[in-house]
């Protein structure tokens, strides 16, 4: 399926991009997604965390992904 | 019509801005006739950072969780404890030296719990809200915290 | 000539005043290059105490060891814990709701350090400084605190 | 031995007088000034505390009082 990941912060130097159009496959989860970025990108490995959010929500790793989400990656923040 | 989430509203003042935080702004909100207690956190932007110099910060956001996870944190504070008024400002863009990229008030009738309150609405602004930091020195630059 | 003294008075505003106190001064004295952290406790006159409706408070204070008191509490702040400025002032005579006893601000590089040493300057101002308030109700009026 | 008295907040009240000129046996101690001042003014009983400042800084009760001293009634603080 497609989703669509956007990025911020270091996130976003790590993927040389504010948003990319992304295939996985149908089901998945955001720890599957983590998987597949974590290969394409290994560069994520060496990051203190790496949170994802959802309708501007954070999700948990279980969280199942739909066709057409954007999925948005959250590096440690650093606010304030 | 949920009169109580509106009243909740009323006690909670959430911004993002593009430009210069004041201190007396956060104050107009923060005041109530109830309050004995005003507690204010305000951040500014250090010299030095791990002995380095910083010439400058640069703070993104991701506006809309930003928002709604600062309205998160006022609303727990509130959950927690018998405040007058929340109020969390934060800045966005390129700050210098001095310059401020968050303030935190709260009011309250007693002193303890707007200490603890304003304390609260800090440290888990640090820990939740998508908005990151890179600073700035002479010779590079890099976003805060990103690695261990 | 006692270099270290002059530079530790630098460090410290102390003010007894008898017009009104503003957040904006006490601010322009604790700003500080090095400083990452500025926390202000602002005291304000309320409307109610213990239930009842109060029209306006009075200070009075013993006014060259009040002055001297809060410089203590600034220099036992300055010794606990590393600040970078101090500022405690208080207010004397006739205060309506709403109006300010008391502002005290401090900075520091990091927010632990503000919060504390903040919240130990007021709560040791409201144990040891020689003034005293007087509630003034519409049917009375009592010295705080002062019996058991 | 003569010493001035001075009084504020509630003590004031209590003493109806912000100075008093007052003589005490020589070599008292603010312990023994305050019992005599209990005794010619009984409400100070009624006070959460009472302590006692010369020259500007609180004294202890065993501290001697001098001839010419100004003692200054510090009744429970309540500033903030």
């Amino acid at each position: 399926m497609h989703i669509k990941i956007r990025a911020f912060g270091i996130a976003k130097d790590i993927l040389s991009a504010t948003t990319l159009s992304y295939d996985i496959p149908d089901g998945s989860t955001i720890q599957d997604l983590k998987s597949i970025l974590l290969q394409d990108y290994p560069d994520f490995e060496r990051l203190r965390s790496l949170a994802f959010a959802i309708n501007e929500s954070y999700v948990e790793d279980g969280n199942e992904i739909r066709q057409g989400d954007e999925v948005v990656l959250i590096p440690p923040v650093s606010g304030g | 019509m949920s009169t109580g989430k509106e009243n909740k509203n009323d006690l909670i003042d959430i911004r993002l801005e593009v430009t210069p935080l004041l201190q007396s702004a956060c104050r107009e909100f923060i005041m109530a006739d109830g309050a004995g207690a005003e507690v204010y956190f305000i951040g500014t932007v250090r010299n030095r950072t791990r002995g380095k110099e910083v010439q400058r910060l640069e703070f993104e956001a991701y506006e809309p969780m930003a928002i709604s996870e600062m309205r998160k944190i006022a609303e727990r504070a509130l959950g927690k404890w018998p405040l007058l008024k929340v109020a969390i400002h934060h800045r966005t863009g390129v700050l210098d030296i001095g310059e401020i990229p968050v303030i935190i008030g709260v009011s309250s009738a007693h002193r303890n719990i707007a200490f603890e309150a304003c304390q609260y609405c800090i440290d888990t602004l640090k820990e939740t809200v998508p908005i990151w930091k890179k600073e700035i020195f002479t010779d590079g630059e890099q976003w805060v915290s990103a690695h261990p």
